[in-house]
């Protein structure tokens, strides 16, 4: 069932999204809302090197994940220097520059006609058309996401970023370099954001600047504050659920004159009911 | 030249009334109200509404069709606005929500309200008018300004300049100041501190429909707008400081000159990245704005 | 911890089981009901809504004329967005199983849908898309009635050509298709444009721009966009601006959107636009019909009857070579069927032969202007 | 050699003179009392001493060294620790993870080390959580281990607070206030905990309004008023003085 796998393909790509925000915003509290743009930048870098340069997928992928790594570090800097509400915004102001950047950048981006006909990946041969191929290929980065996640917030690194969490001054009385920590997670954040990106564009072999617009980034924060704050296995589910029960709304047969509306409305309540009942979200266990 | 700072102080005059309610609200809960903006647009859709009905069936003329909609839809809407804060917001804030979940959720509101609109009035753009034929505007040092463009000024000094007063002069302006210095000193020294914030919601809404409604004069209508305009009014109040009416005006106009001359310049689709460019400037040099300590 | 690893896996099993009996249950009534499923995908919501209802109620409309009752329509929202576009061409290619999908507005789902219509082999008709590029990119199973925007650029290009012109184009993938296009042709007539501004999408503002156009003393304004209200806000503004030139508006100016936007500033505008010419009385009978219907005029004339005619031709399609997507793309290459948009034909690559008008706005009616 | 040496810092916030010419010296191993009514900027020298606010003049040497522009995470690395006035432990992690963070790594925790070294990590985990175990037994809060530190009483959170300073281990320990709102026999834990840090050789310095506190614990007292210090020596000669008397009555 080829609309199956695409679901799953597109959960898989969204969870390794939801999983590493999680890790910016449940686990140490960095509430950003530019991780779209990451996604978008690991898209964009991918995509470009694939159909501008003979690149082959595996190093167009790498080359385009580690391009977002630099632009995080550099966008981390005025980033971070905030705290709650200011920090959101500033990362919402980011959010909008880098899209009217892949917007006007025509030269580059091709500006609101998007980069067209991305090569599907070859890896060791094996051509990925097939669709199963390629959820194999996105579940085994998924796992290999969580792994990495996993172990990093059950070390003692975890603690202490769940520390800075909860009180950055009282961290830094214990010694700990609060700013290290906060760029290299933000950044690793990133980097994954822009593995998702980069999965992204080949998978669906076209893409331009208004899938990477603001809502993208407010869906992602929606899965992990569903999923629940601090918790992999919860953004995973906030993941599936915000990417799968849009389309399983088309079977609803809701006459399509409000089905539209409604989706939306639905995504609003969501948000409300779950800052009043869970604000730690259905497995969380920090409240933002 | 001159034509783009007149076009930006217009436009700058529009943000600033909103930016003024939404700073009255932050100055008294304390947190971004971002479904501020869809309670604006739909006032203003209220506004088409009443002023079609009075045009087409009770043969009234249009100008005071708008003005007899606008009257009627700001105080519905200012109902609206308490409303909101009284069956939404308080109860979240009585559950111990932090500062970031209240925005998250005013976010959500903002969705709901948004698709509400477009459920009832429909996706197309409406247009309020206040006269049949489209007027040329008026010459004068070489910019023109059209009759909408002047009525929009005055109504945004005259509402600014009784704002002012009302704030500082009368016993509710400042019991709602002191309500948003700090609601516990104010509760303790008898200010009902719930009554004053239903004023204060009541007000800011009444605001955003006026602003919203006299922007509909310019630009039509459309349901995204509120989306589009709670983006402009939180990078006008934090340029003026959040929650300080002056900073409001000053706010307001302030983007609405760079928005005109970063269009002017460097192109229409770069007015965006300038607005933002903006805001995030301010919030690294100075992100408690300009008229605040 | 262990509580959580129960919600866990119950939410797991609960989407498990939701996606497999979502998927068959339609399988299960499709075969029962034996009724022949054409599917939609369409913009039902953002900035183009407006037109994606147009096409939706234009082809309902013709289907309550055709009085058939075997055949049924589902309706899928492309939210304008490729990932959106793509999960609704799926749903209705392999759960849905249609042969033929009317729709695709916006490049963004297009060129998401058609990797998937080419490897489902599965006929996309669209009658909105103008984007020159789904010529090369479109595929044997592509077509279209609406004309591609290098017929459009050459009408326009020959009107206006060796005169000061001004540009406004929106800051999207129609707008600067049709811009760069138009440009190429102007240059054939060695004119470049005194000005070229851009706007983003839902811009609202345009008097810096048009101050700039005016300081350019351009003779000619031309506005490519394909948002009705975005073309009625610049001839409003311009007009309050005092700006005495001659507007040129591409296919979105024809509807109420854009006439309720500009009011009495859209007197006097040209537009290069498709079909919605009301000297044949069957637009006419098809528009007050859709005023009776919906107690409200389309929000675009040329794209409600092109969609018109785009259910007609499908349903001749059917009667002659039944509903199969290869049967029915073969005919549409033979097929020469006089719609309400003119005589449609199909080239090899699924373009059809429907060149854009040149008419003009006298007292609130677009009427056809003789070149 | 004296361990901490404050030459005449001040610190004025427009206006305020919270800190004012203000020098003292702490030796190794003594515990040092600073007394003084509200607002007599006990907290702002704790601060400053920290570098959570930069001082106007003035500067601070820790073991002959100068920390007055270091930054906050690096004072705390040379061996000093402080509790915030009435600060309660980080509240969404559980009080084992609160007690692991007080701990001093010698593995640098990196992400290099997370994945490079994990085993020296864990081994270090391991030991810190016996000690962790052994700790909370010795304050009765052993059946506290994996509690949330926002279910502790506010006691057992200010006794949290004191275990973090044990496990620190640090040789300057500034406590602000550890006794105010607990109950007596706290209060005698708390004092017994003292005594054992002294013991093994740190330096702590305290402020505390409790005077019974003051004089059975601290070797030497330093008063302050103002932002200024009027009296510096043992308890009895200082509390003889008039104008410590005066600063009390008030003027």
């Amino acid at each position: 069932m080829d609309f199956i796998v695409q679901l799953a393909i597109y959960s898989a790509i969204a969870s390794i999204a939801a999983v590493s925000l999680n890790y910016v915003v449940g686990f140490t509290g960095i509430m950003s809302i530019s991780h779209a743009s990451f996604y978008g930048i690991g898209a964009y870098g991918t995509a470009l090197l694939l159909t501008k340069t003979g690149l082959s997928f595996v190093p167009a992928l790498l080359l385009g994940v580690l391009i977002t790594g630099l632009v995080a570090a550099f966008a981390s800097v005025p980033i971070l220097r905030l705290r709650e509400d200011s920090l959101m915004l500033v990362s919402v102001g980011f959010a909008l520059i880098i899209h009217s950047l892949m917007l006007n950048w025509q030269s580059l981006t091709n500006g609101p006609r998007g980069v067209k006909s991305i090569p599907r990946p070859e890896i060791f041969g094996i051509s990925l058309t097939d669709k199963n191929f390629y959820l194999v290929l996105c579940l085994v980065l998924l796992v290999l996401t969580i792994i990495i996640f996993y172990k990093i917030t059950k070390s003692p690194y975890g603690t202490v970023i769940k520390g800075i969490r909860e009180n950055e001054e009282v961290m830094k009385n214990y010694g700990y370099n609060v700013s290290k920590y906060k760029h290299s997670v933000f950044v690793l954040g990133a980097i994954f954001a822009g593995l998702a990106g980069g999965l992204f564009a080949s998978y669906i072999q076209y893409i331009s600047p208004e899938s990477f617009i603001l809502l993208p980034s407010v869906f992602m924060l929606i899965m992990v504050i569903l999923g629940g704050m601090g918790s992999i296995g919860g953004s995973i589910i906030g993941a599936i659920l915000i990417t799968v029960i849009p389309e399983l709304m088309r079977f609803a047969g809701l006459p399509s004159s409000f089905a539209a509306e409604s989706n939306q409305i639905v995504y609003g309540i969501i948000l409300f009911a779950l800052m009043y009942w869970r604000p730690q979200g259905l497995f969380g266990k920090y409240k933002i | 030249m001159f034509q783009v700072l007149v076009n930006g102080i217009i436009v700058g005059g529009i943000y600033a009334l909103i930016t003024i309610g939404f700073n009255l609200i932050y100055s008294a809960v304390r947190f971004y109200h971002l479904a501020y903006g869809a309670v604006g647009i739909l006032g203003a859709y209220l506004t088409y509404q009443i002023q079609k009905f009075i045009f087409e069936t009770q043969g009234g003329g249009l100008i005071t069709g708008f003005l007899f909609g606008l009257l009627i839809s700001s105080i519905v809407t200012g109902m609206l606005g308490i409303l909101i804060w009284k069956f939404l917001y308080r109860p979240l804030r009585k559950n111990g929500a932090s500062n970031v979940s209240m925005i998250v959720a005013s976010f959500g509101l903002l969705i709901i309200l948004q698709n509400l609109i477009g459920l009832i009035f429909g996706q197309s753009a409406k247009t309020i008018r206040l006269s049949e034929v489209t007027t040329q505007g008026y010459e004068f040092l070489s910019a023109s300004i059209t009759k909408n463009q002047i009525l929009i000024l005055i109504v945004t000094l005259v509402s600014v300049f009784v704002f002012e007063l009302f704030l500082h002069r009368t016993k509710i302006g400042t019991a709602i100041r002191a309500v948003g210095q700090n609601s516990q000193l104010a509760a303790v020294v008898g200010v009902k501190t719930e009554k004053v914030i239903y004023i204060t919601f009541f007000i800011a809404s009444f605001l955003s429909v006026l602003a919203s409604s006299l922007i509909a004069l310019e630009i039509s209508l459309k349901p995204t707008y509120g989306l589009m305009l709670i983006l402009k009014v939180i990078v006008a109040s934090i340029i003026g400081g959040i929650g300080s009416m002056r900073g409001a005006l000053v706010g307001g106009l302030m983007l609405g000159v760079a928005e005109n001359f970063g269009a002017y310049y460097f192109g229409s689709q770069w007015q965006d990245t300038v607005a933002f460019g903006l805001l995030v400037i301010f919030l690294l040099v100075r992100p408690q704005g300009l008229f605040k300590k | 911890m262990n509580k959580q690893k129960h919600i866990l896996l119950a939410t797991m099993l609960t989407v498990v089981v939701a996606l497999v009996l979502g998927g068959c249950s339609t399988k299960v009534a499709n075969l029962s009901q034996e009724k022949i499923k054409l599917g939609y995908v369409g913009p039902l919501t953002g900035d183009l809504a407006s037109i994606g209802n147009d096409e939706k109620r234009a082809i309902q409309l013709a289907l309550t004329a055709s009085g058939r009752t075997d055949i049924e329509v589902i309706f899928e929202d492309s939210h304008c967005n490729g990932q959106a576009g793509s999960n609704a061409a799926q749903k209705l290619v392999n759960v849905d199983q249609v042969q033929l999908i009317m729709g695709a507005g916006c490049s963004d789902a297009t060129l998401a849908m058609l990797p998937i219509i080419q490897q489902g082999q599965v006929v996309l008709f669209s009658s909105l898309s103008t984007s020159p590029e789904l010529t090369k990119v479109g595929g044997e199973y592509f077509f279209r009635n609406a004309p591609s925007d290098d017929k459009a650029t050459e009408v326009l290009a020959k009107l206006i050509k060796n005169k000061k012109i001004a540009l406004v184009s929106e800051n999207n993938d129609f707008g600067q298709a049709f811009l760069n296009d138009l440009k190429v042709k102007l240059a054939e007539f060695d004119t470049t444009p005194v000005a070229d501004e851009i706007f983003n999408t839902g811009t609202t503002d345009y008097k810096t721009i048009l101050q700039k156009v005016k300081e350019s003393k351009a003779e000619v304004l031309a506005v490519i966009s394909n948002s009705p209200v975005s073309n009625g806000l610049v001839i409003k503004q311009a007009k309050e601006l005092g700006l005495e030139m001659a507007y040129y508006g591409t296919d979105s100016i024809a509807g109420s959107e854009f006439s309720d936007t500009a009011q009495d500033a859209a007197e006097g505008v040209y537009a290069i636009l498709v079909a919605a010419n009301t000297a044949d009385d069957r637009v006419n009978k098809l528009l007050q019909l859709y005023e009776n219907t919906y107690l409200e005029g389309p929000a675009s004339d040329a794209y409600t009857v092109l969609s018109y005619d785009r259910m007609n031709i499908v349903l001749k399609a059917i009667d002659a070579v039944g509903y199969d997507a290869e049967a029915i793309r073969n005919y549409l290459h033979t097929i020469n069927y006089d719609g309400l948009a003119g005589y449609t034909s199909f080239d090899e690559n699924g373009d059809s032969s429907i060149l854009p008008l040149v008419l003009r706005f006298e007292d609130g009616e677009l009427v056809p202007v003789q070149q | 050699m004296s361990l901490l040496q404050i030459k005449n810092i001040s610190k004025s916030f427009d206006g305020l003179k919270a800190l004012h010419n203000l020098s003292f010296n702490v030796n190794d191993g003594e515990i040092v009392g600073v007394i003084g009514p509200n607002g007599a900027g006990k907290s702002t020298l704790f601060n400053a001493i920290m570098n959570h606010i930069n001082k106007d003049s003035g500067d601070i040497y820790f073991d002959g060294i100068n920390i007055t522009k270091k930054p906050t995470h690096q004072i705390a690395g040379m061996g000093i620790v402080r509790t915030f006035q009435d600060s309660q432990p980080l509240p969404q992690i559980s009080v084992q993870e609160n007690l692991d963070l007080a701990f001093k790594y010698q593995t640098d925790i990196s992400l290099v080390s997370v994945f490079g070294r994990h085993k020296f990590l864990q081994e270090e985990q391991q030991v810190h959580f016996t000690k962790i175990k052994e700790l909370l037994h010795e304050v009765g809060l052993g059946s506290k281990l994996n509690v949330q530190a926002q279910d502790l009483s506010y006691g057992q959170g200010k006794l949290l607070e004191m275990l973090k300073v044990i496990a620190s281990d640090a040789r300057l320990i500034l406590l602000d206030e550890p006794f105010s709102g607990l109950f007596p026999e706290m209060i005698k834990l708390v004092t017994k905990l003292i005594y054992d840090l002294s013991a093994s050789g740190k330096t702590i310095l305290l402020v505390e309004h409790n005077m019974q506190l003051i004089e059975e614990i601290c070797d030497r007292v330093i008063v302050m008023d103002a932002g200024q210090k009027i009296a510096d020596g043992d308890f009895k000669t200082v509390t003889k003085q008039q104008n410590v008397i005066d600063s009390y009555l008030g003027k």
